[in-house]
């Protein structure tokens, strides 16, 4: 179901949104940085970056997370655990390279041996608002991932900005939900044939050439290829790249205490760090930037896909952006179609 | 839905120092409640992750056999955090645990067939479970000849060692032991674990061989079993990762597409061929 | 400010000096405020800024540090050395917004019990006018 | 012109053998962007460039090819890294050859992106202007007026102790003597100064990417990363963020080069080279000391003059 919500309507949309929902969106920390927030006023959010530095998975797998509080008392412990989502969230203004990426978290945590509960309380109760990218980005690569840049994949509902207004596309039953909006009325035909006409125009910009297909199959082969001796050279081991990452899920469990009581917290954690894989003994089964840069790269386009049948990579492009060396994952990706054909 | 984060609670029933150097302690944990005993099922080579509030988690192998109801058995080498928390910890404290995680020894396979067992080090607390779990009376008859070969640096390092000494008088089980280094009262054999095993030389004939040691020993193993014709498949070894969650989500334990914490920590030869040498 | 609130100060005294100090005071029965705590060290060149920062984000209200005069360290320059760190340490505290007066330094000798219960009155009174520290401590979560 | 030269001493480096490899700059893949380079034949030097965009400390690589004989391209600040490396004898077998460039101050990429509305697509230098190009767009941008904070300040532009310069040297002074910005903050209140340093570092997402694009950051096991003891916990807590960010900047007290490497490489824009500066301006007010100026003084935090300042001890 089409329908359009007039931009001198969306804060009181929002408004009422905030009213019945924990509403969580693109804010704005600094000219040029924001995160994903839950908001207390719609004038908090800000949309001028395409994507915030941080991806909206932090919505459902937090930086930081406390899974349990315990209290010693004596020889016993007391636990408790915060698994819980009190309150219905709306997650909105997020763009279609990072919803998806949620459904490749899906693969990992809502697996079917355990199941993630902390992911999916917070994913069953967060209705998905996405917003469609009008402008694309250059290091955007989404359609070369199997997305692109009005991809609804995901979404519960998809905003298509038309200037004075969205277009509101209702596509799930959480979506549906929505129908009776007071803030929503009905698109004209013209709408609708506008909105038409930016997403063919914003679906061209997208870089939809890397040669993405049957990088499994050449990885396969490269394991132990001198192509990894020279890529991760300039690479600094920082964690920028898989902190921002919208697929990387990685994470570290740690105990903090004070004096018997204390909680079990999660925390992201990232393949580049030399640390991660380090085991108590001292022995490192990935003791290089070699081995780490190789483990990123095998972990999205040849591991997941065997895992799960697809790649670990929706194009965003914020490794690129953000990387303080300039690695270019795009370049990799072209790389290893040389290396592997060669 | 059950939160695979949430320990189990247990209690430290009885706990002992193992070998000289005062490195390895074995605790026994009894379930807090009865109903997690019961449902509490594993087989041996799977692991827990053992938590103590406060310290953080920790994986370790199984030691005691699924024949040994009742309660838990670890063997704790002192080295991080966590396992100097281990080391300390009284009989009566509480203690946590998750699991069994992994898919332990490949048993059903064992039917009907002889069993080499080879062990190194601290490594032979899953080992040990498996031993005792097959030359149970209920179990012993289910599978041939079982054929044990265990080292260690020194004699006063190997682990059990008043089982071995039930176990060496037992005439349906074949220990060998031996160590780096004697000294004036072991009468055992002096050598490393892949030279012993040449020596000694066991029929690969219908035969499953099961290695738990340190690297350096696995990895000078391999090819005397090979020599021995054990075909790849018909060797399983049990990884040792750096992990955390212990159920496949949080990254750092794969080798290759595989977990090791979910899809190990026991692996064939002929698995182990295939994935990269990461590890 | 809570009404009954005394400061907590940490006080790392040379094992050699200030430490003997504090105990000359004591035998002497010479009095200084009860504030502080006294952590024993072999030097005051053996302070790792880090000590003194984590006193303070664990609600520590001051620190003093407190070793030989120049000249006299056992170890016959653990004093200078810890001098240069203390004097780059305390400047960027300050710098960054922790009120001066949070973390002081002193030189005590093993047989200047007197000036040891002085030194421990001034800190304590400035801690005192500075109030409860409210910077950098850790607000530990709820239930932590 | 400076870029041949780099690129013909390079070439001849390399033929002669006199190095292994050299570690330069090549054209980045994003507009404003200069990326590292490894370079191992003469025939590959000419991916070599110099231009505004050459920001990185490339002292940050000798570690991890210290077991080879590196050729590398210095500006002032990585000579200076360079030399305070190696007063920390961080490469005693095979020393630096450091082929030196002075600087022209680097073009503070962030800056040029907020001044232009619309995606930049294409940027280059032309004398002292950059033109910047986008999708119907085109303007030219006073190049001095979009440096790095470290940049605008530096003093030391010229490579100190390099092997060989190419280039003439700058007469070294400072574009701002204070960064408005910087001003400002002396200005303010203890209370006001620690409100600005915990608004910043209340948005670090411990990537750790300051610590790593550091040359001096080279500890086995960071303070962060110890277990036994464990300092801070690893969470987003304010009080451990601030931890964090202050024995960062401390630890670096006499041995920073102040070349801005750990704020370019924050992707969350954390303020973090005003708390270097203050460091760097105390140890040379109380010691005398600037780092990577003089290869023979010790660093200042491991010496000590008995007359050193001590109105502040009790």
């Amino acid at each position: 179901m089409k329908l359009k919500l007039d931009k001198n309507e969306l804060k009181p949309f929002l408004q009422s949104l905030i009213e019945d929902y924990d509403v969580y969106a693109p804010v704005e920390l600094k000219e040029g940085v924001s995160i994903y927030k839950k908001i207390d006023q719609p004038e908090e959010i800000n949309l001028n970056l395409l994507n915030p530095q941080k991806p909206v998975k932090e919505v459902f797998f937090p930086q930081s997370e406390v899974m349990l509080r315990y209290e010693r008392a004596g020889k016993r412990s007391q636990v408790a655990l915060m698994e819980e989502v009190v309150r219905e969230r709306v997650i909105f203004g997020a763009r279609p390279c990072d919803i998806q990426a949620i459904s490749v978290i899906d693969e990992v945590f809502l697996g079917k041996d355990y199941t993630d509960v902390y992911f999916l309380h917070k994913r069953k109760a967060s209705t998905i608002i996405g917003i469609a990218c009008n402008h694309p980005l250059s290091t955007c690569f989404c359609s070369s991932t199997g997305g692109d840049p009005f991809s609804r994949k995901g979404s519960d509902l998809f905003f298509i900005d038309l200037g004075e207004a969205y277009i509101a596309e209702l596509l799930t039953e959480k979506g549906m939900a929505f129908r009776e909006n007071r803030f929503f009325k009905e698109a004209s035909s013209e709408d609708l044939t506008l909105a038409q006409q930016i997403e063919e125009k914003a679906s061209k910009k997208t870089d939809a050439s890397l040669p993405i297909d049957g990088i499994e199959k050449r990885l396969d082969q490269m394991m132990e290829s001198p192509f990894w001796d020279r890529i991760h050279e300039k690479c600094i081991g920082c964690g920028i790249c898989t902190l921002l990452c919208p697929t990387c899920h990685c994470f570290d469990i740690m105990d903090e205490d004070l004096a018997g009581k204390g909680q079990r917290v999660r925390n992201w954690d990232s393949c580049l760090s030399t640390l991660y894989s380090q085991e108590t003994s001292g022995h490192n089964p990935r003791p290089t930037g070699r081995e780490r840069t190789r483990q990123r790269l095998m972990h999205k386009f040849n591991y997941f896909l065997k895992n799960f049948g697809r790649i670990a990579c929706v194009g965003c492009g914020r490794c690129i952006l953000y990387c303080p060396v300039n690695f270019d994952i795009r370049q990799v990706i072209k790389e290893i179609q040389k290396a592997g054909d060669s | 839905m059950k939160n695979p984060y949430l320990p189990i609670p247990m209690v430290v029933k009885k706990a002992c120092i193992e070998t000289t150097d005062r490195m390895l302690r074995t605790v026994e944990l009894a379930f807090l409640s009865e109903e997690d005993g019961q449902s509490f099922r594993f087989i041996p080579g799977q692991f827990c992750e053992l938590s103590i509030f406060g310290k953080g988690e920790a994986p370790f192998g199984i030691a005691s056999s699924p024949t040994e109801k009742g309660s838990l058995k670890f063997t704790i080498n002192k080295a991080g955090v966590v396992t100097t928390a281990l080391h300390h910890i009284e009989e009566g404290a509480e203690i946590g645990i998750r699991g069994p995680l992994g898919n332990g020894y490949p048993i059903d396979l064992f039917e009907g067939k002889n069993v080499l067992v080879i062990g190194g080090g601290f490594a032979f607390t899953t080992l040990r479970s498996l031993i005792v779990y097959l030359s149970h009376p209920k179990n012993r008859s289910k599978v041939g000849d079982i054929t044990v070969i265990y080292g260690a640096r020194l004699p006063g390092l190997l682990l059990y060692k008043e089982e071995l000494l039930e176990w060496e008088k037992r005439n349906d089980l074949k220990l060998i032991l031996t160590v780096d280094q004697g000294d004036e009262v072991w009468k055992g054999k002096v050598g490393l674990v892949p030279n012993v095993l040449e020596e000694a030389a066991p029929s690969s004939e219908n035969t499953y061989a099961v290695i738990c040691g340190p690297p350096i020993m696995v990895k000078f193993t391999f090819p005397k079993l090979m020599a021995l014709r054990f075909p790849n498949e018909r060797i399983f070894t049990s990884l040792e990762r750096r992990m955390k969650c212990g159920i496949g989500k949080c990254g750092r334990c794969n080798v290759g597409h595989l977990y090791v914490c979910k899809d190990g920590p026991v692996f064939s030869y002929a698995q182990l061929e295939k994935l990269p040498k990461d590890y | 400010m809570e009404a009954h609130w005394e400061p907590k100060i940490l006080a790392f005294l040379c094992n050699w000096c200030s430490y003997a100090g504090a105990d000359l005071a004591g035998t002497s029965r010479i009095q200084y405020p009860p504030n502080i705590r006294v952590i024993r060290v072999p030097c005051s060149g053996r302070i790792n800024p880090l000590f003194i920062l984590k006193a303070l984000q664990s609600g520590i209200d001051g620190v003093l540090v407190s070793g030989c005069h120049p000249g006299d360290c056992h170890y016959l320059s653990g004093n200078y050395i810890g001098r240069r760190k203390s004097a780059t340490l305390k400047r960027f505290l300050e710098f960054l917004g922790i009120e001066e007066g949070r973390v002081q330094f002193s030189w005590v000798s093993a047989a200047e019990g007197g000036k040891f219960s002085q030194v421990v009155q001034e800190v304590t009174e400035d801690i005192k006018r500075l109030g409860p520290i409210k910077r950098f401590v850790k607000n530990r979560v709820q239930g932590v | 012109m400076i870029q041949q030269k780099i690129r013909e001493k390079a070439k001849e480096l390399l033929s002669k053998k006199e190095v292994d490899l050299i570690i330069g700059f090549g054209e980045g893949t994003l507009p404003l962007r200069a990326t590292p380079i490894f370079i191992r034949t003469p025939e590959e030097a000419d991916r070599l460039i110099w231009n505004s965009f050459c920001e990185s400390n490339l002292a940050i690589y000798l570690h991890k090819f210290s077991q080879f004989k590196v050729g590398l391209i210095v500006k002032g600040c990585d000579a200076r890294s360079v030399i305070a490396l190696s007063l920390e004898k961080r490469f005693r077998t095979n020393p630096v050859f450091r082929i030196g460039v002075p600087c022209q101050r680097m073009v503070d990429r962030r800056k040029v992106k907020k001044a232009v509305r619309g995606e930049i697509l294409e940027a280059y230098e032309e004398g002292d202007q950059i033109i910047v190009k986008g999708d119907g767009f085109q303007i030219s941008l006073n190049r001095d007026d979009f440096l790095y904070h470290s940049c605008q300040v530096c003093t030391h532009r010229n490579p100190t102790h390099a092997d060989l310069l190419v280039g003439d040297p700058f007469e070294e002074s400072p574009l701002l003597e204070i960064p408005p910005e910087v001003r400002e903050f002396e200005e303010m209140s203890s209370e006001e100064r620690w409100r600005f340093f915990e608004k910043e570092t209340s948005r670090c997402i411990r990537c750790y990417a300051c610590r790593e694009a550091c040359p001096m950051c080279y500890c086995r096991e960071c303070f962060v990363d110890s277990s036994r003891p464990k300092w801070l916990e690893k969470s987003l807590s304010p009080s451990d963020l601030q931890f964090y960010h202050i024995v960062r900047a401390y630890h670096q007290t006499g041995r920073c080069s102040g070349c801005g490497a750990c704020e370019r490489a924050c992707p969350m824009e954390i303020r973090l080279t005003y708390l270097t500066r203050k460091l760097n301006q105390d140890v040379k007010e109380l010691f005398g000391f600037e780092t990577g100026i003089d290869p023979d003084a010790p660093p200042p935090l491991s010496t000590y003059e008995t007359e050193d300042r001590q109105e502040f001890i009790k």
